[in-house]
């Protein structure tokens, strides 16, 4: 399954970390989009309607 | 529920109130709302008690990882990560 | 047209929340916004920027309290409006 | 909150003391028990709720045939399912 987990530039790492790394050890197909690091909208649109499942953290 | 009812997991790990507000307001489309304490133990305010016992009635599956947290199944933290697959939605607060 | 759902729950990614918008219409797709909590001091900077691309309403239960009245384009609701949001939308993200 | 049942058929919700999202649920869970035709009235003191009320019956199919304030701040929707 493709899953995107979106971090905010305010997240805390804690619960999405788990999360995260637990979907890439359960071999799901795992794309990260973190917005401090990144800000190309159109890129992360694309990427959550590319995705399955979307989480916001 | 219909049989277009989705599957909406609502992540609390903090503003617990508002987070079990928002579950409980979740229900009114008829979709399947579950409900994940990532965080502290829930505050038990008379607002937080009275929407727990709406999504009691409304039949939401509970989740905390607190085994202190009456009325909700404890699970790991572990055990999350695999359980949020199912869902269509998965909406942190 | 695919649909997305925005629910916003704080007031400090306003200029994440525009940029999203304008990318999702800019790509064909249909834009919700829901705000709650602090969410809803965004309304009129979000009124201002996205009324034309998204629809828009916020929690009246939140808005009250923090002084949140009458923003032109935007709906004043109730958590009906986040279910609807949510049963319809293909895609949600929580800013 | 109340739910009963008038001498005339009718229903009655009173859902005053309740903010959103309760007097919606509440609303929608006891329309779905009545069968089609019957009249249910429901009080609110949450305006706010008043108009999701009022939505969320136009999506079902509900239909709103008065609305008055019986007393200050509260308002009786009489719904027909």
């Amino acid at each position: 399954m493709k899953i995107l987990h979106i971090i905010k530039e305010f997240t805390e790492s804690g619960t999405a970390d788990v999360v995260i790394e637990d979907h890439q050890n359960l071999g799901q197909d795992v794309t990260i989009f973190r917005l401090k690091e990144d800000r190309d909208y159109a890129k992360l649109v694309d990427l959550i309607f590319q995705n399955d499942k979307v989480a916001t953290w | 529920m219909g049989d277009d009812a989705k599957k909406i997991a609502v992540i609390v790990t903090d503003r617990q109130s508002e987070a079990l507000r928002m579950s409980l307001g979740l229900t009114i489309e008829g979709d399947a709302i579950s409900v994940f304490n990532c965080g502290a133990p829930i505050e038990r305010t008379d607002e937080v008690n009275t929407n727990i016992d709406g999504l009691d009635m409304m039949e939401c599956q509970l989740f905390s990882v607190n085994e202190v947290d009456e009325g909700f199944a404890t699970i790991t933290m572990q055990e999350i990560p695999a359980k949020l697959l199912e869902y269509d939605h998965i909406v942190s607060y | 047209m695919s649909k997305l759902g925005i629910l916003v729950n704080t007031d400090k990614y306003g200029d994440d929340i525009v940029g999203v918008v304008k990318a999702a219409r800019q790509a064909g797709h249909e834009v919700t916004i829901f705000m709650m909590d602090d969410g809803v001091l965004l309304a009129p900077e979000l009124s201002k920027a996205c009324s034309g691309d998204a629809q828009l309403s916020y929690c009246d239960h939140s808005a009250e309290p923090r002084g949140v009245k009458d923003v032109e384009g935007v709906t004043a609701g109730s958590q009906y409006q986040n279910a609807v949001m949510m049963h319809e939308a293909d895609r949600v993200v929580v800013f | 909150m109340k739910f009963s049942k008038n001498d005339d058929g009718t229903y009655e919700l009173d859902v005053t003391g309740y903010v959103c999202p309760h007097p919606q649920l509440y609303t929608l869970k006891c329309m779905e028990k009545l069968q089609d035709g019957m009249v249910m009235d429901v009080l609110i003191d949450n305006p706010s709720s008043v108009e999701s009320i009022t939505q969320a019956c136009n999506g079902k199919g509900y239909e709103i045939l008065e609305k008055t304030n019986p007393k200050a701040g509260v308002t009786a929707l009489k719904i027909q399912k």
